[in-house]
């Protein structure tokens, strides 16, 4: 009868964990503040900045189990708050079906193979590959 | 869909619909909720409301409800009884008004008890305020009976109860408009068999059958240009009735509240001068004090409202033309405004940029209340004559006259009078379905009238706009039937209203469509308007004495030997015809007197 | 200053000056159109008339066909929710002098809910939610017959907010998370189960924290505010929404 | 939100285009800095995906990672970080304000005081960080 339709359709109900997802976003969102803005801070303001990072910067900081931690929780608590806070987009913009599921699929996995890539290459870096140009690499490996 | 129903059961004959509930409620405000209420648990029960329930003008209401619960000072039914007589001045049915006062207590506890929430005392018991022409001990001093939340009591009540309608999943049938009610002739006596509604949103009709109808719809306050009615109140319950022929009751007592915001007529509550504001003229004089001295501003509204427009008359108007006098709430501080008036300040703040914590605000007299309307007896059944009931039929709320309120109505004892009446009459409602009564047959075709009115209505290409008139109505009212009435005003309001109701045939409906036609229905509803204002012009001009919200200039006297009795209009002849005496018969009906004898009314 | 004398008078000093104001209003015929349409219309205006005048004015002097709902007039019944110049306001609480009339006035339905005809919409969904949420009173302890249950007015004052709520849906249709999809239960329900979860005399509270718990519940809101900005009655409903989020964690009011 | 503004008070122009959908809501600071909440995150996310990628290139080769972080210093990139950087700055103060606003009743009551102290520290920071960034990426 109605000419311009609702958009929606009887809603949906059932148990969820949209209140932990609510608190995560919160939880992981301060903790974030601080290991982005340490990140940024240490990338791009000490020093030469973005132009003092080669893969030498790189070996050097994972050196340290202090930066291979804050860089593996950064990235664990990012990827997850990313995609949990694209999965709210996701379900504000497209009705229940087929895309949806795809797009939420689509995000559960980028997230879930990045996270196991990015903590395998954090824990299993090799600062001083065999073979590599010695300028290339941080400094303590001429040894 | 805009309906809220389990009604599974319709039938569609020629483009109506047809249903079938043991009882329907017409109108869904305090009165018409209260009833369901009462009824869903024990019938089958529909609420028929060309409103939301929520937009209902119960809502608006703002001051309190009164009843003597005794929370904060001595206070007795006793009294509440005789304040309502004496306040109604004397014109009061007294055995009604004594179920009022008595009933009034448990009609504050029932809605307490279903989540209303009352403002408290620090004790944590529902708090109470004074109100005008409530006292102590029969007249010595103002006391504090009115429960109130905040200024907004209405707008609690009605939320309450459509709260609680959710609870108990009572149908309504919302946006649609009852049109007519269907009468059937059973053993030589004529009683309901069901009403017709127009669907709003849609356009078709739909006949509702049942065993019991319940009318309450409300008042009819846009028969005034200024006053404090919702645009929806133009009385269609009332007019329905009138057309059936049944009679009307004292609808020449119509209540004019004195604290309208000038010249817009929205109300600022008595609830105001309850919390100690105080009226004055231009030279800041509280002048009330000259006419009132016991208890000044809170005197009765009729008296209020007369010594107001007596005091601009007299030239002692403020403002650049003198035409509208000053409540003055500046001594009340920010405080007592903010948390136990805080709409109606907010109310002057809008609509007039006036902010009552620092100046007076302008107000007038705006047209609030009809006393009169659908004689009921006490159980809230419908009567065709003096006694006889219609069985069956019952009326509760604004548009009924029980009487409770005689000539003039006590601020917060009409939503006191729907909560009270309106249980009643849920609840001989479901009695009587209950009862072993049978449905009444409906006529062949029960639609066909409202359909040949509809399609005639709609199919009009006159030349006058339905707007004009229904203005030219509200401005002549205003002037001739408003706070003081003479002969010659009333007559002249007469005459307009004959012509207009001959141009009124002659009117044009813009709007050609089914879905949503608000046009179509304005001029339904102007029809009522027209009805109305001519039987209370009428009855007006017929009572020639000032009692309670009748003031007659040419007769200033209350006349207890010749008046002290109701006035019954009943439409006699054809209602088309343009002499109003020529379809208008006038009757009396006794008042009944039990224990206060009249006295001269002074405060 | 509490004694008023006649140059105190205010209000009714302003010169009367009228102005032609122009409205744009979005239309919508469903037996005839497929599409809303914008129509504008001129109209004699007074700085304190109300937009609800206009439409009155343009119905009852131009145009007959003019749909729209409204009753009280003075912002108490809800009926006249509408977008003007792009906010949802109420008509009858939206004076002229308040919007610069040097450009046309948009008027419009409010958004989200099912457009029936011209500024009319389906209010059925929003209602539906409202009644989801069980708006009511339920309360096990049965109080002294013929007595008021207590309410200290401290208990009294936590929900004062939340019940004056005229359900005119200014709010609801001013969320951009209900207009994605109509789901979200929408601030007016969450307002209303506030009203009832945070009154001392209610014992069902974790039923509606358990209702609003839902996917499409008060998780949902994105802290906007349009809500809050939208009300009529001036209800802090973010602040509301924010409360109900945190009984529920709490599990309790 | 009328696109063609009128003429003088007296005689409104009529607007010659008109929005077939209906206007464009007229939000404040709230809806505002959701939009833009919205927005950065999405922004941050989607380079999120390609940061992560690029910085496992390490696992390659040295000469692989450094190819790719060489793009990231090039002028036109410096510029691409700046915006990223105010991306990410302004969801991460807006991101605290909204914090502050679910859990802290005065802040639910002054948000849009809050949502422009977020403006301002967005500011700020960014005047410490732009200067000092692009002295980085243009004087090499
Ligand atoms: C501004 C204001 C303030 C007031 N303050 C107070 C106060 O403080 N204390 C006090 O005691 N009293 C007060 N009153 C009076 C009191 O509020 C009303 O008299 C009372 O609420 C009337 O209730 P009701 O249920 O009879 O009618 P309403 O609440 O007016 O309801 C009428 C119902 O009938 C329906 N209806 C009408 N016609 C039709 C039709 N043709 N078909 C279907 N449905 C129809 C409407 O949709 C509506 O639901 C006030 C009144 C006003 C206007
Ligand atoms: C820097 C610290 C950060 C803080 C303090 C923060 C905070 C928040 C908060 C509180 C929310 C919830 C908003 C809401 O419920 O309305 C949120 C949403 C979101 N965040 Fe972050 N965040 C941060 C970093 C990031 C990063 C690094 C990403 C990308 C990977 C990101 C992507 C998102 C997205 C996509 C949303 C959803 C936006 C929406 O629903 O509108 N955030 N953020
Ligand atoms: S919360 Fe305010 S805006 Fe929302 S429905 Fe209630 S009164 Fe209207
Ligand atoms: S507008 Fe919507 S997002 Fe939340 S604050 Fe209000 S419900
Ligand atoms: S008409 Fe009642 S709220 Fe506007």
């Amino acid at each position: 009868m109605t000419a311009i339709e609702f958009p929606g359709e009887p809603r949906r109900r059932g148990s969820n964990l949209e209140k932990w997802g609510w608190i995560y976003m919160r939880a992981s969102g301060v903790v974030l503040l601080v290991l982005i803005f340490g990140h940024l801070f240490m990338n791009l303001m000490v020093g030469d900045g973005i132009q003092a990072i080669d893969f030498g910067f790189v070996g050097g900081k994972w050196a340290d189990p202090f930066w291979q931690w804050w860089d593996v929780l950064m990235l664990w608590l990012a990827l997850i708050h990313g995609a949990n806070g694209m999965r709210t987009l996701v379900n504000d913009y497209t009705n229940p079906g087929t895309v949806q599921k795809v797009l939420k699929g689509a995000l559960f996995a980028a997230a879930a193979v990045l996270i196991i890539l990015g903590t395998l290459v954090v824990f299993t870096f090799e600062p001083c590959p065999a073979g590599a140009p010695a300028d290339l690499l941080p400094s303590f490996c001429a040894a | 869909m805009n309906t809220q129903t389990s009604d599974a059961e319709t039938t569609v004959i020629d483009g109506v619909h047809y249903h079938q509930f043991d009882i329907v409620i017409v109108g869904a405000g305090g009165a018409g909720m209260r009833a369901a209420i009462e009824a869903g648990p024990g019938a089958k029960t529909a609420v028929i409301s060309k409103l939301y329930p929520t937009r209902s003008h119960t809502g608006a209401a703002q001051g309190g409800m009164a009843a003597a619960l005794a929370n904060v000072e001595e206070d007795s039914w006793e009294w509440h009884t005789f304040d309502t007589v004496k306040g109604g001045d004397y014109l009061v049915d007294q055995d009604a008004a004594e179920i009022l006062a008595k009933e009034a207590i448990d009609a504050v506890i029932d809605l307490e008890n279903m989540g209303l929430p009352f403002n408290r005392t620090p004790e944590g018991k529902i708090d109470q305020r004074r109100f005008g022409g409530h006292t102590r001990d029969h007249g010595k001093a103002p006391v504090r009976r009115a429960c109130y939340a905040a200024d907004r009591t209405g707008h609690m009540i009605l939320q309450t109860l459509f709260q609680n309608c959710v609870k108990l999943g009572i149908n309504f049938f919302n946006e649609y408009y009852v049109l007519d009610l269907v009468m059937t002739e059973v053993d030589g006596v004529e009683q309901p068999s069901g009403v017709v509604a127009y669907d709003l949103a849609t356009g078709e009709l739909h006949v509702f059958q049942a065993k019991a109808v319940i009318f309450a719809t409300g008042g009819f306050g846009k028969i005034y240009k200024t006053t404090s009615n919702a645009h929806t109140l133009t009385g269609d319950g009332v007019g329905i009735i009138w057309r059936k022929g049944l009679p009307l009751e004292d609808m020449e007592f119509f209540q004019f509240h004195p604290t309208g915001l000038a010249g817009l007529g929205i109300l600022l509550t008595e609830g105001a001068r309850g919390e100690g504001a105080i009226l004055r003229n231009a030279s800041g004089e509280r002048f009330m004090e000259r006419y009132a001295p016991t208890i000044k501003d809170l005197a009765p509204r009729d008296i209020v409202a007369r010594c107001m427009v007596q005091e601009v008359a007299e030239g002692r108007g403020a403002g650049p033309h003198k035409d509208y006098v000053l409540l003055d709430c500046t001594h009340l501080g920010a405080e007592v405004l903010e948390t136990k008036l805080p709409d109606i300040t907010e109310f002057a703040r809008t609509y007039l940029g006036v902010d009552p914590v620092y100046e007076p605000v302008p107000v007038m007299p705006t047209a609030h209340y009809a006393m009169g309307g659908i004689p009921t007896n006490v159980a809230a059944e419908v009567l065709r004559d003096n006694t006889t009931v219609v069985p069956g039929l019952y009326a509760a709320g604004e548009c009924a006259c029980v009487s409770v309120h005689g000539s003039n109505r006590l601020g917060t004892n009409s939503l006191l009078d729907i909560n009270v009446f309106g249980k009643r009459a849920g609840r001989n409602a479901v009695e009587y379905v209950n009862s072993g009564v049978e449905f009444t047959p409906l006529p062949e075709d029960p639609a066909r009238g409202i359909r040949e009115l509809l399609v005639q209505l709609r199919d009009s290409n006159g030349t006058e706009r339905i707007a004009a008139i229904r203005k030219e109505l509200q401005d002549e009212m205003d002037k001739g039937a408003q706070v003081f009435r003479t002969d010659e005003s009333l007559a002249h309001v007469t005459n307009v209203i004959a012509g207009l109701r001959e141009r009124y045939k002659n009117i044009a409906v813009q709007d050609k469509g089914k879905r949503f036609n608000t046009d179509l229905l304005e001029a339904v509803e102007l029809g009522f308007l027209l009805d109305l204002a001519e039987v209370v012009v009428f009855s007006a001009r017929n009572r020639k004495e000032s009692r309670g919200g009748h003031m007659r200039d040419d007769f200033p006297n209350r006349d207890d030997e010749n008046y002290m009795q109701h006035t019954m209009a009943y439409l006699s002849g054809d209602a088309h015809s343009a002499d109003a005496a020529d379809h208008i018969r006038l009757d009396w009906k006794p008042v009944t007197v039990t224990r206060y004898q009249p006295m001269e009314r002074k405060y | 200053m509490s004694t008023a004398t006649l140059d105190q008078a205010p209000a009714a000093e302003a010169p009367i000056q009228s102005f032609t104001v122009t409205f744009l209003i979005r239309r919508f015929d469903p037996d005839v159109d497929t599409e809303p349409r914008w129509q504008d219309f001129d109209v004699e205006m007074y700085a304190t008339d109300r937009v609800l005048d206009a439409l009155h004015k343009i119905k009852w002097e131009q145009d007959g066909s003019l749909t729209f709902r409204r009753s009280c007039a003075h912002g108490i019944c809800g009926s006249d929710a509408m977008r003007i110049n792009g906010r949802n306001r109420l008509a009858c609480k939206t004076l002229i002098k308040d919007l610069d009339i040097s450009k046309p006035i948009y008027v419009e339905a409010i958004k989200g809910l099912p457009l029936e005809k011209d500024l009319i919409v389906d209010m059925e969904p929003f209602f539906a939610s409202f009644r989801e949420v069980q708006p009511f009173l339920v309360a096990n302890s049965t109080p002294e017959p013929g007595k008021e249950r207590v309410q200290s007015v401290a208990n009294r004052a936590i929900f004062d907010d939340t019940t004056k709520c005229i359900l005119c849906a200014a709010c609801t249709s001013s969320c951009p998370v209900f207009w994605t999809d109509g789901q979200y239960f929408g601030p007016a329900a969450i307002v209303n189960a506030h009203r009832f979860i945070f009154d001392s005399r209610d014992d069902n509270a974790q039923t509606r924290l358990d209702i609003l718990n839902d996917k499409e519940g008060v998780w949902r809101c994105r802290t906007t505010f349009n809500c809050t900005e939208a009300c009529p009655r001036g209800i802090e409903v973010t602040k509301a929404i924010a409360e109900v989020k945190q009984a529920i964690m709490r599990g309790k009011p | 939100m009328p696109e063609t503004s009128a003429g003088t008070l007296t005689t409104p122009e009529k607007p010659a285009k008109q929005k077939p959908g209906g206007t464009l809501y007229r939000g404040h600071e709230g809806m505002w800095s959701w939009v833009l909440h919205r927005i950065t995150g999405v922004a941050i996310f989607f380079f999120l995906l390609v940061h992560i990628l690029d910085t496992a290139l390490v696992r390659v080769s040295p000469e692989a990672y450094n190819a790719v972080i060489g793009a990231y210093q090039t002028p036109i990139m410096g510029l691409g970080e700046v915006a990223l950087v105010g991306a990410i700055v302004f969801h991460a103060f807006n991101g605290l304000r909204i914090i502050l606003v679910d859990f802290w009743a005065w802040a639910t009551r002054h948000q849009k005081v809050l949502f422009w102290v977020v403006i301002a520290l967005w500011v700020v920071t960014m005047l410490a960080f732009t200067p000092r960034h692009l002295i980085n990426v243009f004087s090499h």
